[in-house]
């Protein structure tokens, strides 16, 4: 398949990937991460990544952030390299597994970025506890990691994230071991910050009905080599209650992500 | 610490058993040797008797080297230069100020090697081999050439116990500071870290286990080198000097007594890192 | 004066010359020329100073000088080598290694054991080489026995000390999931914690590959035949030999070398799963 | 008072008693002297400090001080206090050692560090290798400074010091009847021992010099009195020994066995006995035995003990 | 709460679980993970188990399985102790986390437990491909666990457990890092394994319809302390197409199970 270029053309694009290829040496051969794919994300877009486990969703964040270099194409984030971007603490991430340091506290744990960054110790606290608040943790901030069952431990992760305000967010699968009343919950918050604060967010996820309620806009991948197979453009409105999962467009659109990935997995 | 006194002290019974029975072993050629030579024949329990009250036995038996401890420590002034806690003294400031030293330049190394490929890449081969030059060789060349410039008493034997210590300590660090998840260093990356910040909040708190594991070994390798480093002193004193004087001398209990003293001080110094190991821990929520 | 000038051009131009490599791509001959280049300075530093500071051969000779010695003693050097490192070393490590592994493993199996041996492993990790070496001389005999013996009390600490912490490395997660298949201990052993445990131990026998022969040759300081890399040092300087003296030196720096980059290179095949060697 | 430091070659021991009962009677405070005594040690080479500037005048033998001069180290014999040698070897009669007719085959012990030149020169006299126990042959071991080889009887015949390690093996229990005692001297191998040196080029500073005649003065002074002293010589060399594990009773005896060797001198080299001692070193240059390969010139002078004793 | 006895009583429960209590200690105060817990689990059940996170849903299973000592209570398993259950290695144990072995590739990580049970080295091979197949892992065999996407990790994590054929499988989230698709498969095969060999399955999830899709009941907990709040037995017949889920009988159980999700939550 022939490199397309996908992306709306809104204003400036904040991230912008052209016809990028990554491949890994392994002892038993190259593996193709990614083959050809280009991208646009314009200014407080919030695009979610879909596509079969290995398709290179993870891989494509980690070329956006700077943690993966690719071995063809480019990518621009805020008109800088990645480099660049990162050195300016563009953006947050939010990892696939929570990869908490087992010797600090949760509450710890949290303030660590902002320890890094230079925050006043007052605000730091404000912070915390505000984060903390926001993902239901309140009352753990004490506790060590693995005091913590695998959703809060994730949780706290997400909150780490959160607690310094960068304008970009790169999330990998933040809600994977959540329950989905929490889920739901977590979702709203998300929606709202993301409308309060205008961020950009780059959203991994492999449910179905999280992604179309998110995104402006959803990403369908395919793997071996990872491409985009399809980039939908959600019609539905900014301002959306929970029940708006039961709209036709909602299902509409649901409905076409379901046969882009069922495409894609081919084999199955 | 209560648990553990029932089994050290099995320990300790059962080592001190397997000592008297060495004893009896190593001794009885030589009072055998004696009887013949006076003509007697010595039943068994005179053999036993004899070996574990020589004067001057291959192996001394345990409660002649207690005997000779308790003479030297609790019998004798600590400032009296007869005493095995002044000597032990003398050892234990040059160890201690050896094993500062070597942590230290231990852990400079290791953080070079980590961080500056061209140290990481020229300078490793070379701390190995500087640990394959035999100390006692070349430290009394070193004492002379820093008594040259005018170094002397506590900080050239420090050097020495630094010279051994440091070794460990590089070895451990380097590989923990480099023991760090992928994804942790990547997470570091993300915030844009600084090289200070990764190593404060990501690299040292994970090569801790690495870190007081390269401690003890250093600690011991320290005491080793303080009384190695005694000898080209001019062996004036510390427990360095007593195993020499006692070698030359054929004093054995002294050597053993000497040696006994170096063990405890070692084992002290050695329960010491392991009891800040465990604080730490614990407060890391590692344990 | 010039001889000074020649130090320090050679300090700065290794220095610079490193420099440069590093930035280069990692090959393996300039991960080998890096540690040559570094050495070949600090040799040329070192004539230089000699040289320049006129500092009198008994003091320390120069690496001109030294070389030409080994260039003459090569038959001398290499008896030496191979009783003291192949003979007594070799077989030292070997067994003080061993021994200490399992030891470890014992340690580790019984809490009993750990809370009684382990402070008393800690007395014998003192017990200095000075003090054992004149009585495992008398125990051993002069030959490379004792000297293996020594050894062995050299090696054996650091080894257990790595060992048992090394075999409580393996994670809850993992020691749970050998739980759920009731692996006994053994299996538990051999497939989750002596692999986890390899980190710790190759660090315990690398530190061991160097304790290893600084023991020999410092053991051969206390009675010994007439020949061996510690005799022949420690005869050298009471006979104002020093070019001898640092040629054995040398050869013992190289001889170290080999066998702890031989270690490494082990370590490298069998860890390689640890984030420590995944560059 | 002049600062002036003494590096001797083996640690603090009735073998040194002259300059500790000089610095603790105060003759060197008479003498205007502000003497500092460094112990040695096995692994001390003297003739390296006083190469490095950490002494002014060393103790050693003579054939470790000339084999330095010929290695560059300029060193010049200044004055002679030990007049006879005390090194010996001893073997045990019931291993059937009875002279040196019986050596071939042997276990010998020997001490190195500097100390083994005498032997070598020896055994090439007695027609012996020294390359392993054979018909003409004995095999060589470096024996740790004590007598225990013999007492343990890892060795046939080990050197002594007829004031250190003959009587730790009597102590063990060897009556001398049990022993073979061959002493250098008498077997004409004999060789200076404990001189005082210092390097050449100092002596050409008159200040210097005169320090020398006055520290060589005192300490005749010292050991003449030990002699006189022993009792009170060798409590002065415990006082003085910080390693705190020296005996009174065996440095008593070693006070009597020194007194012996340094009561033929008065100080002054004899040029008979530094003769001999070149010759011998001189019949038996070999690989082993690199002492000395051709006469030395200006090893000695007696300008400081002719100022100094007369 | 008094309490309660859930559970059928149909003839002898393979897993029983009697008035369980388990509190950990911490380093601020305890934490009451499991309280008065009851259920027994039936030969061939397979039962669901759904709550809000940090609930005890993975504390549960542990005691099941003898990794965890409850501080109160009993737990039999096939009528013996779990530890004895354990001995006899009566169930095959999926963690929240994949937990591979770094330094075994990922055949080699399934291969384990095959080994550790002295299996022949050619059942190892046919079992290790059959598994693989299962969770579409094929071709990866040689790769080692940091050369896999987190999905991937996860299902070769399953595909170790399905490998060596015990009589219980105990699964903590198996499922969660898993695009649609391949978990609609798994779903699919999962039920498949278990009709056609009669296990009995205890399955954590967080997902309200794979619930209902896969079990014969669902047990519903709530948080702090643990506690199960409702046990629904399923209407469903035990052949399940997955277009089941469309079917009034199956939305009718997702709304009893997200009712009573919601007022464990209680504060959401
Ligand atoms: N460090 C690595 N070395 C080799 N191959 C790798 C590495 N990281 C990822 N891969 C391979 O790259 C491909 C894409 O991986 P990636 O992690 O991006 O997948 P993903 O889309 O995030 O999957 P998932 O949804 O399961 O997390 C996979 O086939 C994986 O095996
Ligand atoms: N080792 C531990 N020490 C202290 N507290 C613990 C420990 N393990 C779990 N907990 C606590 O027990 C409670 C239940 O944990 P558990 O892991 O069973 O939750 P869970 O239902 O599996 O949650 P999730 O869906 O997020 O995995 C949590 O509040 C957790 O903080
Ligand atoms: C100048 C000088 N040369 C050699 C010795 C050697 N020496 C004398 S006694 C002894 C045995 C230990 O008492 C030894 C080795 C010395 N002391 N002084
Ligand atoms: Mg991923
Ligand atoms: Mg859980």
């Amino acid at each position: 398949m022939p490199a397309e270029h996908h992306g709306s053309v809104s204003a400036e694009p904040v991230i912008s990937a052209q016809n990028l290829d990554l491949t890994f040496q392994t002892n038993d051969g190259p593996v193709h991460a990614l083959k050809g794919v280009s991208l646009d994300i314009g200014k407080g877009d919030f695009v979610s990544f879909i596509g079969p486990s290995g398709c290179g969703k993870t891989t494509f964040l980690r070329c956006m952030a700077d943690l993966e270099q690719p071995t063809g194409g480019t990518v621009t984030v805020n008109g800088m390299t990645p480099e660049e971007a990162r050195r300016s603490r563009a953006y947050g991430y939010v990892f696939q597994a929570a990869g908490l340091y087992p010797w600090r506290t949760i509450g710890g744990n949290i303030r660590l970025p902002l320890e890094i960054m230079g925050i006043s110790k007052a605000e730091q606290d404000a912070r915390v506890a505000r984060v903390l608040d926001l993902v239901e943790l309140s009352g753990f901030e004490k506790k060590f990691p693995w005091q913590l069952s695998g959703g809060m431990q994730q949780r706290a992760s997400i909150a780490r994230a959160l607690g310094f305000d960068a304008d970009i967010l790169l999330m990998d699968e933040p809600f994977g071991a959540l329950d989905e009343i929490v889920r739901d919950h977590l979702n709203e918050q998300l929606l709202k910050l993301w409308d309060r604060t205008g961020k950009t967010i780059a959203f991994v996820t492999h449910s179905i009905p999280e992604a179309v309620y998110l995104s402006t806009r959803i990403v369908v991948m395919s793997p071996r080599p990872g491409r985009i197979t399809d980039v939908i453009d959600s019609p539905l409105p900014r301002e959306r209650p929970l029940d708006i999962r039961e709209t036709p467009e909602f299902l509409e659109v649901a409905h076409r992500v379901r046969e882009g990935l069922r495409a894609g997995h081919g084999d199955v | 610490m209560r648990r553990s006194v029932v089994p050290v002290l099995t320990v300790v019974g059962f080592l001190l058993v397997l000592w008297y029975a060495a004893a009896v072993w190593l001794n009885a050629p030589w009072a055998y040797n004696k009887a013949q030579r006076a003509g007697e024949t010595l039943s068994f329990s005179q053999v036993v008797a004899d070996t574990w009250s020589q004067k001057k036995p291959k192996l001394p038996a345990p409660h002649q080297v207690a005997r000779e401890v308790w003479e030297t420590t609790a019998q004798k002034a600590v400032t009296s230069k007869r005493s095995l806690i002044y000597h032990a003294g003398v050892t234990l400031s040059a160890t201690l100020l050896g094993f500062v030293l070597g942590t230290g330049l231990g852990i400079l190394l290791a953080v070079g090697i980590v961080y500056n490929r061209t140290m990481d890449m020229s300078v490793m081969p070379w701390v190995i081999a500087s640990q394959t030059i035999p100390i006692l060789a070349i430290a009394p060349m070193i004492i002379v050439v820093l008594n040259a410039v005018g170094i002397s008493g506590l900080l050239p034997k420090a050097m020495i116990s630094m010279y051994l210590s440091f070794f460990p300590v590089v070895v451990g660090m380097v590989k923990g500071l480099r023991s760090p998840e992928a994804m942790q260093l990547d997470q570091m990356r993300t915030w844009h870290a600084s090289r200070g910040q990764t190593f404060w909040k990501l690299r040292l708190p994970s090569s801790m286990p690495y870190l007081f594991t390269s401690l003890k070994i250093a600690m011991a390798a320290s005491l080793v080198g303080a009384i190695v480093g005694e000898l080209p002193t001019g062996a004036v004193a510390g427990l360095g000097a007593r195993l020499l004087a006692g070698s030359y001398y054929g004093q054995t209990v002294q050597i053993w007594s000497a040696l006994v003293m170096a063990a405890v001080l070692a084992a002290c110094l050695v329960g010491i890192i392991g009891l800040l190991q465990r604080v730490m821990l614990r407060r890391m929520g590692m344990s | 004066m010039g001889w000074i000038v020649f130090a320090l051009a050679a300090w700065a131009l290794g220095w610079l010359l490193n420099v440069w490599l590093a930035r280069q791509p990692v090959t393996w001959w300039s991960s080998f020329a890096a540690p040559v280049i570094f050495g070949l300075t600090l040799l040329a530093v070192w004539e230089g100073v000699v040289r320049g500071f006129e500092i009198n051969q008994v003091l320390l000779p120069a690496p001109t000088a030294i070389a030409a010695r080994i260039g003459s003693s090569a038959d001398l050097l290499w008896a030496d080598f191979a009783q003291t490192v192949l003979k007594g070393a070799l077989s030292g490590y070997v067994i003080g290694c061993g021994a200490a592994f399992l030891i470890a493993v014992a340690v580790d199996r019984f809490p009993f054991l750990q809370r009684g041996l382990l402070p008393v492993g800690n007395f014998v990790a003192a017990l200095p080489v000075i003090g054992m070496a004149p009585i495992l001389v008398m125990w051993f005999g002069f030959d490379w026995q004792s000297k293996a013996a020594v050894v062995v009390v050299m090696v054996f600490f650091p080894m257990l000390v790595n060992t048992v912490q090394g075999l409580q490395a393996a994670d809850a997660m993992q020691k749970d999931l050998m739980r759920t298949y009731a692996a006994g201990y053994w299996r538990t052993l051999l497939k989750l914690r002596l692999p986890a445990a390899m980190p710790f131990i190759f660090n315990g026998l690398k530190i061991g590959t160097t304790l290893a022969l600084i023991g020999a040759i410092v053991a051969e300081f206390f009675g010994s035949p007439i020949v061996g890399m510690g005799f022949r040092i420690s005869t050298s300087v009471g006979q104002l030999t020093l070019d001898l003296v640092w040629a054995e030196i040398f050869v013992a720096a190289l001889a170290g070398s080999a066998f702890y980059g031989v270690m490494a290179l082990v370590e490298q095949r069998v860890t390689f799963w640890h984030p420590s060697q995944r560059n | 008072a002049d600062d002036l430091t003494l590096q001797l070659k083996w640690v603090t021991q009735a073998q040194f008693a002259g300059y500790y009962v000089a610095k603790d009677k105060g003759f060197y405070e008479e003498e205007g002297l502000n003497v500092t005594i460094k112990p040695g040690g096995p692994d001390i080479a003297p003739e390296q400090v006083i190469v490095g500037g950490g002494a002014d005048v060393i103790v050693t033998w003579m054939a470790a001080g000339l084999a330095a001069r010929e290695r560059g180290v300029p060193l010049v014999n200044i004055a002679q206090p030990f007049k006879t040698g005390g090194l010996q070897v001893n073997c045990l009669k019931s291993t059937g050692v009875e002279s040196t007719d019986d050596f071939a085959g042997r276990t010998m012990g020997v001490w190195f560090y500097g100390n083994e030149y005498p032997f070598y020169a020896w055994m090439a006299s007695l027609g012996l290798e020294t390359d392993g126990a054979d018909d003409n042959g004995v095999t060589v071991l470096k024996q740790a400074f004590s007598a225990d080889p013999l007492i343990q009887g890892q060795a046939d015949c080990i050197s002594t010091m007829t004031y250190n390690e003959y009587r730790q093996i009597l102590q063990a229990g060897i009556t001398p009847e049990e022993l073979v005692t061959f002493n250098y001297l008498d077997m004409g191998f004999g060789m200076l021992e404990d001189g005082l040196y210092v390097l050449e080029d100092d002596l050409e500073d008159p200040a210097f010099k005169d320090k020398m005649v006055r520290f060589v003065r005192a300490s005749m002074k010292g050991w003449k009195y030990a002699e006189e002293h022993q009792e009170e010589a060798a409590e002065i060399v415990i006082e003085n020994d910080a390693s705190g594990a020296q005996e009174l009773d065996h440095q008593l005896y070693m006070v009597g066995e020194v007194a012996k060797l340094t009561a033929g001198s008065n100080g002054t080299l004899d040029e008979a006995d530094y003769a001999q001692t070149v010759n011998t070193l001189l019949s038996a240059v070999s690989e082993e035995n690199p002492a000395i390969t051709k006469e030395p010139e200006g090893a000695w002078t007696h300008a400081i003990t002719d100022e100094a004793l007369n």
